[in-house]
């Protein structure tokens, strides 16, 4: 028997003429913490199905467990101890707890008929695993994301894993969250079980991973062991470029743009007063709960405050809605792109265009085709949107693009103040880069920025002064310049 | 053990609330409705929407929406009348219901295979197979109304118990049919619930990619629902035949969207993956007294439909109201669905 | 005025969907060639074309209406009831303020005033419907198939559910005046609203403004549309265009009644379903629902022109049509579709 | 300005519609071989038509021209004009209409008429645009002649209402206003229920069944209804079996033979009336082809066909010729119709 859980070699896999992999390898030991890092489209996630049996590779070899594949189903994969907690995590909000627990279980074992008490027996025995205490009954689309990940976990763990197998597990974790995720990894490893954790953070990467491999177009570019990389190498080999950053300082003290004054939204946060200014990047951070997506949301017309008012250059003002909020030059970047942001199906152009159609129309509502493109064509070389056709829905761009599309919608809207919540979660590193490069300059150019994120070394990396929020309230003010992660991290807890 | 938040959640305490206001309501306006014929007579009408309610609920929990059951129970039950009219059939009845649920399972069929073999729109096919269903009953068939034969005549004359009304001595028979409502209504909670096929409806209509790739067989699960359906629709045709001892084409035709607000208001989600048979029969329960009272209730038939109208909208109203309202205010509303 | 050097250079705004139009306008030209060669002596004659021209503006003009508002993910059911409404509010105006026989300057303002009244009768209805669905959130479905029953039954609380007959003939002569005694009054008013209508989705803002709300009604929040506004003025046009097409009947019929045109409701959301709208909301064409129209117009009428053919199939052709397009999209795009896959 | 600007208008229209609606039509030209006379009925699935459809195949048959029977799918007025539009468009000789509401269909007749087209109705004494119009009745009468078999039943006293299959249904509401308005001349001791003069069936045999029972429990003095849907009397009569009711509350209405067997023979329905729907169909057909042929229509027209052997004009009317009555299906002769 060999040391190895898997070993991949010299996999081949092709989609219609066009290479995803083009011959890669992985080997993965008993019981280590491996990290699989790539940009978006590198191939990772094609190894992923090939491993637990989903595709068929077009060559190579597959060794699970000591014993060699040419060809897996995903059964094969399953009875070899291969689990999958993909990034959706796939639970059925709609369901019970412990039936999302106990139904694959039950399938697996071709049962036909249901037994609540052998399901809730399951159920317990999952999470007792775990240690994790959760209502049985509750339906899973009322549990945090942080709980559903809990029992994608524990549902996995039920089929005697020896890899698991983690695609992208950290994307939409709050900071405390993710550390809980960390724990629970290190517990499994504990017992035996190896982790192949898929990521392109590269804090989280350098903290969890014993071991790594980086993928970039569908070719192996690294593996070795964690602690002899760097950040820069890690950069380096992942998007094959040299980035350097250094936080950011506004070259001088602008007019305030935007202050609220003792605002308050009931059941979210309460007296609350702060001031923005021009040129400057204001980081939030803070806990999921407490209470800053409800405020920039509030700021952005979403709510109405109970109480308190919203100065912007000094005038009172009353946001009645996104429209006058807009109108007002605030536009916000919202947490989750795919069901908040963005039109899917629809086209790049009318994606950046919707918030600006009263301004690129003329009589009657007439929409100018000229302006339209110029406007479009204007955003899409500035923000290096990779796409030749802007006519295309933009389900067809990555992630990183994708969010592109979102801030050329608000750019081109002439803004003074510009919030984004979260603006690089589910980006890859190379566009990650390009935004906060962007932010950088945007900053510079007079406009006020709002950055909400769990990502600490984005916050103090991109801010020039961070606003640290906990239980409806400022807890602190600070500098990035003078303070730590894990000093914002104890203030956001307050564990300090 | 009932948890008081979760139940606070869902819509069935709403209905329940409706329906015991309405029927406290014509028990002030007439007297008559906690007798044993009104009871009764109110259960009668229940029984063929309540048994398309039930397949409704089936498809929109999955994730779909079908239109099409009147028009399957309609041919299906014609196609079963002439048939046997033709051979002068006078065995079973049984023979009938199954020819029916036969013919209702090869509709179904065709809506299983558009829908669960080649992932087509739901509304849409089942717009265009009801269109086509009706057109064979009517064009092809040349339907019109005809008798049934002896066997369901008899069928339809037979009674499980008579209820009198103590106050006016009047009696009102609970017809056997009823019988087949229980049966499906059990039928279909112990596949709902205590089956795996049953579990892969609600799983689908939760999250279609996560039950393929827990292992449910979403095509297999998504072609029992179509057929499961079309034959429970051939049935309830049948149903309707026997006791209107008459075999009528289109008297069925257009029950469908009152059919599916009955279901939605019994708090099945549109979009799919929630909905409770309890909640279902609660909504039909609601629809049927509604459209069964106006008279007790002294409404002049003139005003029904603005009356009818304006409960849909008041009970859907204030539903959605509770379903959507968060108590933080919100500066400008509006979801678009 | 450099229109043409616009028209090419900027990108399309519309996510090309036009190869559903051109499947459509082949099945049209085949269903018309069809007809054509099985009774060449009368469908081709101009009576025939003038018939079919009176009749499906109508329905046509609430297939729009309906149109509009599956495409914001919605549905209105109400169309019916609002045009009989409508058409009612008129007759009821007309007959009280026109005696029999007056002379045409006296009738023509009167008319004029009705028509009105029926058009603010229509808007007001669709603002109805749209403040229950933007505002109260009631799932469109349910809102509009309780407004369907509470317009159908004012209409008969104030008819009394008789038919509004003997209105002045003027009024039905307006309506029916052919042009160039060959175009019907009512055909050239269907040309404008879906010239006007497909215009307005596919060169104004309230187009691209429909198709995002449709698309996904949260994010059009974020991006700062007034999504309430934007359906209630959807539901309101839809309403306007049933009163519209109330007026057309009312003027082919020469009265209004409450329950004309019943069965028009679910033939609408056939037309607009074939047509390529999408029910789930977010993509669809005035071009494909008016080809769609032509098609059913066509089909009807040619099965009127055999003694021995039920007009039942129609409702055969017309579900096998909608199907074999269906299955025609899934081939073809689904062949594109799996090209274009990339894991 | 604005004024002068709708005078014109006006003018302009009345001169382009000027043309007169009804035109002299009759005769026709071509050889009868050719001649094309289409039945449109309200609707194609009722029992009703569909047995008029045999007198219009009976009628082709027996005479070799080419006579068919053409309806909408549903019973709308709307579909039924779009029907009659594309058969003027095709060019029919011919049009004989059942119309589902007269008023609606009065622009396409006129247009028929304007074309030449031989247009008779049945079932609609009040249409302008027609040339002639043959009742098996005067609805008032029939309505009167319902009442008679209801008030004989009821014993000539007591509460009762009159059903409709909807409250929009022309026909339907001229019989219950004759009724009405015959109860009130001759039977003084019967009273309208005032809170429900007007109930609905939806001509639907269940649905009149449910509202009968709900009637008889929210009323329970009601002693009698009058029907006028050919489902009502039936829908009625099973309610009335089955509340136990048999003896104390009666029905009558229109209705076919086969549908209302079972409840004249055992009682429960003291009579149902109609006039035979394929005589009605024959006569139409045959009428047409009368006008056709350029022959003169008078009265105390003789269609050869039982009912129909003398029609004379309804008073004061030149269009409107009435037949000989209906006829009371009962106990009796029930079986001797065969449909």
């Amino acid at each position: 028997m060999s040391d190895n859980i898997l070993k991949v070699e010299n996999i081949k896999k092709s989609f219609g003429g066009v290479e995803a992999l083009k011959g890669v390898s992985l080997e993965i030991r008993k019981g280590e913490i491996h990290c699989l890092a790539g940009e978006n489209g590198c191939g990772k996630s094609t190894l992923i199905k090939i491993v637990s049996g989903v595709y068929e590779a077009d060559e190579g070899s597959i060794e699970l467990d000591g014993k060699s594949f040419s060809r897996m189903s995903p059964m094969d994969a399953i009875a070899r101890g291969v689990q999958v907690i993909y990034q959706d995590f796939s639970v059925f909000p709609n369901l019970t707890v412990m039936e999302n627990l106990a139904l694959n279980m039950e399938l697996m074992a071709e049962r036909k008929l249901v037994s609540y008490k052998r399901i809730r027996a399951i159920a317990s025995e999952a999470l007792a695993k775990l240690g994790v205490d959760l209502d049985l009954e509750e339906r899973v689309e009322n549990l945090s994301v942080a709980n559903r990940q809990l029992i994608a976990i524990c549902r996995a763990l039920l089929h005697d894993a020896k890899l698991v197998i983690m695609d992208e597990p950290t994307t939409a974790l709050t900071k405390r969250e993710v550390k809980a995720l960390f724990a629970i990894i290190k517990r499994l490893q504990a017992e035996g079980i190896s982790i192949l954790f898929v990521s392109h953070k590269l804090d989280e990467v350098f903290e969890i991973s014993e071991r790594y491999t980086i993928f970039r177009n569908g070719q192996n570019v690294a593996t070795g062991e964690t602690s002899g990389l760097d950040r820069k190498a890690f950069v380096r080999y992942m998007t094959g470029r040299e980035f350097s950053e250094e936080s950011y300082r506004p070259a001088k003290q602008g007019e305030v743009v935007l202050a609220a004054k003792n605002l308050s939204l009931t059941g979210a946060f309460k007296d609350l007063s702060f001031e923005l200014r021009a040129g400057e990047i204001l980081g939030i951070t803070g806990l999921l709960g407490s209470g800053r997506t409800e405020l920039v949301q509030t700021l952005f017309g979403i709510y109405k405050p109970d109480s308190g008012e919203v100065q912007v250059r000094g005038k009172r003002v009353r946001i009645r809605g996104v429209k006058s909020a807009i109108r007002m030059g605030i536009g916000y970047v919202p947490a989750d792109r795919l069901t908040e942001g963005l039109f899917l199906p629809q086209s790049i152009v009318r994606n950046i265009v919707v918030s600006k159609l009263d301004r690129l129309s003329g009589l009657f509502g007439v929409l100018k085709g000229k302006a339209i493109g110029a406007e479009v064509e204007k955003w899409v070389r500035e923000l290096s949107i990779a796409t030749n056709d802007p006519s295309l829905p933009v389900q067809t761009l990555s992630g990183g693009n994708q969010q592109k599309v979102v801030l050329a919608r608000w750019l081109a809207n002439d803004l003074s103040v510009l919030i984004l919540n979260g603006p690089t979660v589910g980006v890859d590193i190379g566009s990650k880069y390009d935004i906060h490069a962007l932010l950088r300059s945007l900053a510079e150019r007079g406009l006020a920025i709002i950055v909400i994120s769990d990502d600490l070394p984005e916050v103090l990396a991109c801010t020039s002064r961070i606003l640290v929020m906990r239980g409806g309230g400022i807890a602190e003010v600070l500098d990035p310049a003078s303070t730590t992660e894990q000093r914002l991290g104890e203030i956001s807890t307050g564990v300090a | 053990m009932i948890n008081m938040r979760r139940m606070a959640k869902r819509s069935e305490p709403y209905v329940f609330g409706a329906i015991v206001l309405l029927c406290l309501l014509i028990q002030v306006q007439s007297k008559q409705f906690f007798t044993g014929n009104n009871l009764v007579d109110l259960a009668r009408s229940m029984i063929v929407p309540a048994l398309f309610s039930i397949g409704a609920m089936m498809v929109i929990v999955s994730g779909g929406i079908d239109v099409s059951f009147p028009a399957i129970a309609s041919l299906a039950m014609y196609a079963t009348d002439r048939i046997l009219l033709n051979v002068n059939y006078s065995g079973n009845v049984m023979l009938a219901y199954a020819m029916a649920a036969g013919f209702g399972l090869a509709m179904g069929a065709v809506n299983a295979l558009l829908i669960g073999v080649l992932r087509l729109p739901t509304l849409v096919v089942t717009l265009g197979t009801s269109s086509l269903f009706t057109g064979i009953m009517q064009g092809a068939l040349a339907a019109s109304e005809s008798p049934v034969p002896p066997s369901i005549l008899a069928h339809g004359k037979e009674k499980l118990f008579t209820a009198t009304n103590t106050q006016l001595g009047l009696t009102s028979d609970m017809p056997s049919q009823i019988l087949i409502l229980l049966g499906a209504l059990l039928l279909v909670f112990l596949l709902l619930r205590y089956t795996m096929l049953g579990r892969g409806i609600y799983a689908i209509g939760g999250d279609e990619a996560a039950a393929r790739r827990a292992g449910f067989n979403v095509v297999g699960v998504k072609v029992f629902i179509y057929c499961f359906v079309g034959a429970m629709a051939g049935v309830t045709g049948m149903v309707r035949a026997s006791m209107m001892m008459n075999a009528h084409p289109t008297n069925l035709l257009g029950m469908e969207m009152t059919v599916i607000a009955a279901v939605v208001l019994g708090g099945t989600r549109v979009t799919g993956g929630l909905g409770t048979l309890t909640g279902t029969m609660l909504g039909v329960a609601l629809m049927i007294i509604l459209s069964n009272s106006l008279i007790l209730i002294g409404i002049p038939t003139y005003w029904t439909r603005v009356f009818t109208g304006a409960v849909i909208i008041i009970g859907t109203g204030v539903t959605a109201w509770q379903a959507g309202g968060s108590g933080r205010r919100l500066a400008s509303s509006g979801t678009g669905l | 005025m450099s229109d043409n050097s616009t028209a090419t250079a900027a990108p399309r705004i519309a996510v090309p969907r036009d190869r559903n139009i051109l499947r459509l306008s082949i099945f049209l030209a085949a269903v018309f060639l069809l007809m054509t060669a099985l009774r060449p002596s009368i469908f081709l004659m101009p009576s025939n074309f003038n018939s079919m021209m009176r009749q499906f503006p109508e329905y046509g003009i609430m297939a729009i209406g309906i149109s509009l508002t599956m495409i914001t993910g919605g549905m209105d059911l109400a169309v019916v009831g609002t045009a009989n409404l409508s058409a009612i509010i008129a007759a009821k105006f007309l007959l009280a303020e026109v005696p029999r026989g007056a002379p045409p300057e006296q009738a023509l303002p009167m008319i004029i005033v009705a028509v009105l009244l029926a058009l603010i009768c229509g808007l007001a209805c669709g603002a109805f419907s749209g403040f229950l669905i933007a505002r109260m959130r009631i799932p469109a479905i349910l809102a509009t198939l309780g407004t369907q029953q509470l317009f159908t039954g004012i209409a008969i609380v104030i008819t009394n559910g008789r038919p509004q007959s003997r209105l002045p003939l003027l009024y039905s002569q307006i309506g029916n005046t052919e042009l160039w005694d060959f175009i019907p009054l009512p055909f050239v008013i269907f040309c404008a609203v879906a010239i006007i209508i497909g215009l307005a989705l596919s060169k104004t803002r309230f187009g691209p403004k429909l198709y995002m709300l449709g698309t996904n009604a949260k994010a059009a929040r974020f991006a700062g549309l007034n999504n309430e506004g934007i359906l209630v003025r959807t539901y309101m046009i839809s309403g306007f265009l049933s009163s519209i097409a109330g007026l057309i009947m009312m003027a082919r019929a020469n009265s209004a009644k409450a329950d004309y045109g019943a069965s028009y409701t679910m033939q609408c959301i056939l037309i607009a379903v074939l047509g390529g709208v999408d029910p789930n909301g977010g993509f669809g064409k005035i071009g494909g629902v008016t080809i769609a129209i032509l098609i059913l117009q066509v089909l009807s009428s040619g099965l009127n022109m055999f003694e021995n053919v039920s007009n039942f199939y129609r409702d055969v052709i017309w579900g096998g049509v909608l199907i074999i397009v269906l299955v025609i999209n899934l081939v073809v795009d689904g062949k594109a579709r799996r090209n274009g896959a990339r894991a | 300005m604005k004024k002068g600007l709708v005078k014109l208008l006006a003018l302009l229209l009345v001169l382009a519609v000027a043309t007169p609606l009804v035109a002299q039509v009759g005769k026709s030209s071509k050889p009868s071989k050719d001649w094309k006379i289409a039945l449109v009925p309200k609707d194609s699935t009722n029992a009703w038509f569909v047995r008029m459809e045999v007198g219009v195949k009976q009628y082709a048959k027996d005479t070799g021209l080419n006579a068919f029977q053409k309806g909408p799918a549903k019973t709308d007025a709307a579909m039924q004009a779009q029907v009659i539009q594309d058969l003027i468009a095709q060019g029919v000789d011919a049009i004989c209409v059942v119309p589902v509401d007269p008023a609606a269909l009065e622009p396409v007749l006129g247009e028929a008429l304007k074309k030449g087209i031989v247009v008779v109705t049945h079932e609609a004494s009040f249409q302008e645009n027609t040339m002639y119009d043959i009742e098996a009745f005067n609805n008032a009468d029939y309505g009167a002649f319902i009442m008679d078999n209801l008030a004989k039943a009821m014993g000539q006293k007591g509460l009762y209402t009159t059903m409709v299959g909807h409250v929009t249904n022309a026909s339907h509401n001229e019989w219950a206003d004759g009724g009405v308005a015959h109860q009130k001349a001759t039977y003084p001791g019967m009273t309208l229920l005032a809170a429900e003069p007007r109930v609905e069936s939806e001509d639907n045999l269940e649905k009149a069944y449910e509202r009968a029972k709900e009637l008889f429990k929210k009323y329970p003095n009601l002693k009698g209804i009058m029907g006028t849907s050919s489902k009502d009397a039936p829908g009625v009569a099973r309610a009335i079996e089955e509340m136990g009711l048999k003896g104390k509350v009666f029905v009558s209405g229109t209705g076919l033979p086969n549908e209302n067997k079972t409840f004249l023979k055992d009682g429960t329905l003291a009579a149902a009336t109609l006039w035979d729907p394929k005589d009605a169909g024959y006569a139409l057909c045959s009428l047409a082809t009368k006008i056709l042929k350029g022959e003169p229509i008078a009265d105390g027209l003789n269609l050869k066909l039982k009912g129909y052997e003398s029609m004379h004009f309804a008073p004061g009317s030149k269009k409107v010729l009435l037949g000989s009555g209906w006829i009371v299906i009962d106990k009796k002769n029930v079986d001797s119709f065969g449909f």
